[in-house]
Order: C-alpha cells, then structure tokens, then sequence
C-alpha cells in the first residue's frame, strides 16, 4: 500500500472530486506528500483507460478521451451539447480566466449575462460559488463536468490556455483602471 | 465564416458582437478609423433593434459618435474623459474579439471526445441517518428562501445599461426646438447636462443632430474651435 | 486503444458487475477475447487501489482488500458529517413539491444539484425511483423515514403546505419563462 494506490482506492470509492487538502486529511498525510502522489498517479494511468483530471485544487477519475465514443453509447440520459453564443461567450471567458465574477464577465461581453450564468450554472458547466474578493457576490469557475464535455484533463490544455491567460492579466488590470466609475 | 452582416436576420448579440461583425466584414483593424467607418451602419442597426434591446447599444453608440465626429471635425476638440472612452471602447472590443475567438475553440472541442466520470452505483448501502437541522419549520424557510432566489419575469434579461434616451426621440425633440425658434445653439438645445447622463444626452443630441443634416432638414454652423455649433431649419 | 483498457473504462464507468456476454456485445468482441482482456487488465491491476473482482460470470472493479479498513472509515466520516445547506435546500424542494427530478431540483436552485442528491439518498432521506415521465431520469421523493422523521404522515402536512408548494410551482413558470432565450 503506497499513497498513490490508496489515493486511487479513494477518488474510484468516492465516486466525486475531491480536494487535495481533503485527501490529505483522510490519507493522514502532508498536502505535499498527497501532491506527489497525484503526480504519481497521473504518470501511472497514462495510455489506460482511466485518466486522472485536476481543477482548483481537486482531482477526480473519469474515462479517458479515446473511448468518449464508446462510452457516450453506454450513457443512458441523453446529452445537450448545444451551446448558444452567449453561452460559449460566457464559457470561454471562465475558462480562461480560470473563472470570473458576473460584473467581468458582462464587461468583456458588454452584455448582461446574468441569465446565461445561471443556466450554465444549472447545466452543471461552471461553479457557482461565493467570490472569495467580496462575500456578496457569486463567482463562477470551470466545472469538472465542463472540462469532460471538453475533454481535457486540466484547463492548461485548453488551446493557447498559457499565453491568453498571461495577456488577460495585463487586460484585467487595464479593464480595472476603466472600469473604476461603473 | 461570417461575410456579411444581416441586419434583419441577425439575433441581437450585444453591441460588441455588432461592432465587431461590422469592422471584420470590412476586413479592418479594430481602430479609431474603422469605427468611424462603420458608425453609421452601426446606429442604423441600433434603430431597427427592438426598444428593449437599444438601451444596450447607447453607450457605445455615444463612444461611437464621438469618434466620428472627430473625424469629420478634427478640429472638435476631446476632453480626457471622452479619450479615455474611445481608448476602453477600442480595448473592449479587442478583448471581446479575443473571447469571441476562444469561444469558436471551445465550441469546436465541446461534447466531442468528451471524459465520463462513473455512474452512481446501483446499490449503494442506504442506511437511515436523518440530522437534527431537519425539522419542519427549517424545511418551510428553506423551500421559502429558494423560492425568494429564483429569477422573475420582470427581470428583462440581457440588458445592461438604463434605458436614458434613444436616437428617435432626441431627433423627435432636436426637431421640435428647431420648428419652434429658426436657429438655436446646440449648448442651449442640449442644456449642458451634468455627469454620465448629461454627456450621453450631449453626444446622441449630436449624433441626432449629424443625422438631420445627413437627411438634409438641418443646417448646422461652426465658426471656429469653441464656438456654439449653430443649428437651423434648412 | 486496446481491448483491455477499453474494458478498464468501461467497467469504470458502469460502475456495476457485469457479464462477460455483456461485456463481449459492448466490445464487438469474442467472448475469449474478452477473457483474455480481462485477465489481463486483471493483471495489470495487481498491487493497485483499484482492481479486478470476479464473481460468479460477472466482473466490476472495486477497491483492494487490503484497504477495507480505509474505506470503511471513509464510509463511516460521510454519514457521520452534517447535512450541508446545499442539500438541506434539495430537500425542502423534494417536500415542497411532493417529489421532484434532477432537473427540476437543479432549476429551481439555480445550481446542478448530483452530488447533493446523492447525498441524500445514501442517507435515506429521499428515495431514488425511475421518473414515471421519463424512463432515462430518476425521480426523488421524500423516503418514509423522513416523514416519521419529520413527524408527518403526508407532506401536506408541512407547516404552510398548500401556499409554498403553489409559490414553488409558480416561481418555476416564471423563471422558465425569464430565461427562456437561453
């Protein structure tokens, strides 16, 4: 018994994602310690049919990208892959910003996204939770069945995730500048 | 993908998806130049659009004004403020192009090779273990508060900005004062509003004003930098 | 892709015991085969948290023996936590509607509401049945225990009953009809 086996055992029994600061709890072990194993983990389910995804913080097992076919065929409740404009607006945005209050979000589309935002929210495809900036607002993040529907295993493998992201830092600041007054 | 913008067909999508439409359908750059261009395509738009939606484009409408009235007046002289929201017009719409750009790659990946989690088992041991918060008043505020939470109808969705004043009725009362006395400033017709709200009444005040003239009902007069923009009945 | 760890995602993914008939029809695959594959990935599992179970014809994967101890600590840590707000909220709906869907739940929340619903179940205090509308979802209704719990023989009993349950269904059509665009 290793922590990478005993992480395994955990994240399938549990069947939901799970924080690291969580695992490193019920595994008695340092955040550290737990990290290494992830690492481990990750590296030892590759070219299986497993795969390891890591969000925020939290990691969780799914079926690897390959067999999506194979396996969407065994899915019994019917899967809504529509998106509409706003949707993929608003969506694009939480994913590149590695997630974004409303007021962001209606800056970037110069649109009230109230509306879309809860019907993603209940979609399942972003996280609604309290903005850690200002306990009165909502902050809305990637999903872990957001980044399934896409595929990917962590946000990093978003197309252009790395150099769109360093840009929107410099943008954020600007757009903080203009947007003092609203 | 998209050549043409289709004015009537087109579902409202926010003022930066109108602009943007606009500027890439000329092929151009997103800069003061071309969105002196495609004003008036813009504002053309803005007045077919549903009272609803218009309030949404006023904004950038005014934005948009002020650019093109530098343009055909370059004498007309822009306060730091007034710069300042051209700038953060032109970044705005870069980093919506940006996201408008990402948006076509998440919608290309989306729901293609797509990761499962696992299904809930089927026969999970169920062991009764109830919790003392359940009670029947707790249950009652909790159903009462999520009910408080939900969206109402009254809540239009998808506007951002106070409805203030539309093209139409600023041509409707430019025209009116006009009727009234043959010649009258621009200040005096706009009464030099204060803050936010007077600015934008000022810049579509001009921007309805542009439109008379364009319709050849107006004959506006500047004698130099300053000076009262002078307007009649032509 | 191999035979063998297409079988590993599919039993992930399943979660269930299942038949090597089954397995060989889901595979387009020999029934030899896929005995072949699953002594393989059996294999391959060894000395992993997760592994191979076999019993009678049929096989699932499960965690390792050796971390019952683990496991069962685990299982004992999630009844014992208390009921968050979250799926105190899910139940009160469940009452208040006399028995609701995943969707419905999620929509009226505004958040997508699984996990919290699973929650619940495991704990007793919403049954799980197949939606009578609709044989692809499940429906959750208040389990008998939650009313004794409760202290009420029917739901319309709750304090105020008759005017919250016509609120909650009419605050639905309302927000259907707000976000109906998206």
């Amino acid at each position: 018994m290793t922590l990478e086996t005993k992480l395994e055992a955990i994240l399938f029994f549990k069947n939901e994602p799970l924080s690291i600061k969580k695992l490193a709890e019920i595994l008695k072990a340092k955040e550290g310690e737990v990290k290494d194993a992830i690492f481990n983990l990750k590296r030892n389910l590759e070219g299986r049919g497993i795969v390891l995804q890591e969000k925020d913080d939290e990691i969780s097992l799914g079926t690897a990208r390959e067999y999506s076919a194979l396996i969407e065929n065994l899915q019994k409740e019917e899967l809504s892959k529509e998106l509409s404009k706003a949707s993929l607006e608003a969506l694009s945005i939480v994913l590149y910003k590695g997630g974004a209050n409303r007021a962001e979000i209606d800056y970037i589309r110069g649109v009230n996204s109230s509306f879309t935002l809860r019907a993603l929210s209940v979609r399942g495809l972003v996280e609604r939770i309290t903005d850690p900036r200002d306990a009165r607002r909502f902050f809305y993040r990637p999903s872990f069945g957001l980044l399934s529907y896409l595929g990917i295993k962590s946000i990093e493998e978003l197309p252009e995730f790395a150099e769109v992201n360093k840009e929107l830092l410099g943008a954020e600041e600007q757009a903080k500048e203009a947007g003092k007054d609203e | 993908m998209e050549t043409a913008y289709k004015v009537k067909t087109r579902v409202f999508e926010g003022p930066f998806g109108l602009l943007l439409d606009l500027v890439e359908k000329r092929k151009l750059f997103i800069n003061d130049v071309s969105l002196a261009e495609v004003t008036e395509d813009y504002l053309a738009y803005v007045k077919t659009a549903p009272p609803a939606e218009i309030s949404s484009f006023i904004v950038v409408a005014a934005t948009l004004i002020l650019i093109k009235s530098k343009s055909l007046l370059p004498s007309l002289d822009l306060s730091s403020e007034e710069e300042g929201d051209i700038r953060s017009l032109e970044e705005r719409l870069r980093l919506y192009e940006l996201f408008r750009r990402l948006s076509a790659g998440v919608k290309k990946r989306f729901g293609q090779d797509m990761i499962f989690h696992a299904e809930e088992r089927k026969n999970e041991m169920v062991v009764f273990l109830p919790d003392e918060q359940i009670t029947r008043e707790r249950m009652m505020e909790l159903a009462r508060g999520v009910i408080g939470a939900m969206p109402k109808v009254t809540a239009l969705p998808e506007v951002p900005v106070k409805k203030i004043v539309t093209i139409e009725e600023m041509i409707k009362r430019l025209t009116e004062r006009i009727e009234k006395s043959i010649k009258v400033s621009f200040r005096d017709f706009t009464r030099g509003g204060k803050g936010k709200e007077g600015k934008i009444s000022t810049i579509v005040g001009f921007l309805a004003m542009l439109e008379l003239v364009r319709q050849g009902l107006l004959r506006a007069e500047q004698e130099g930098n300053f000076e009262e923009i002078m307007i009649e009945k032509a």
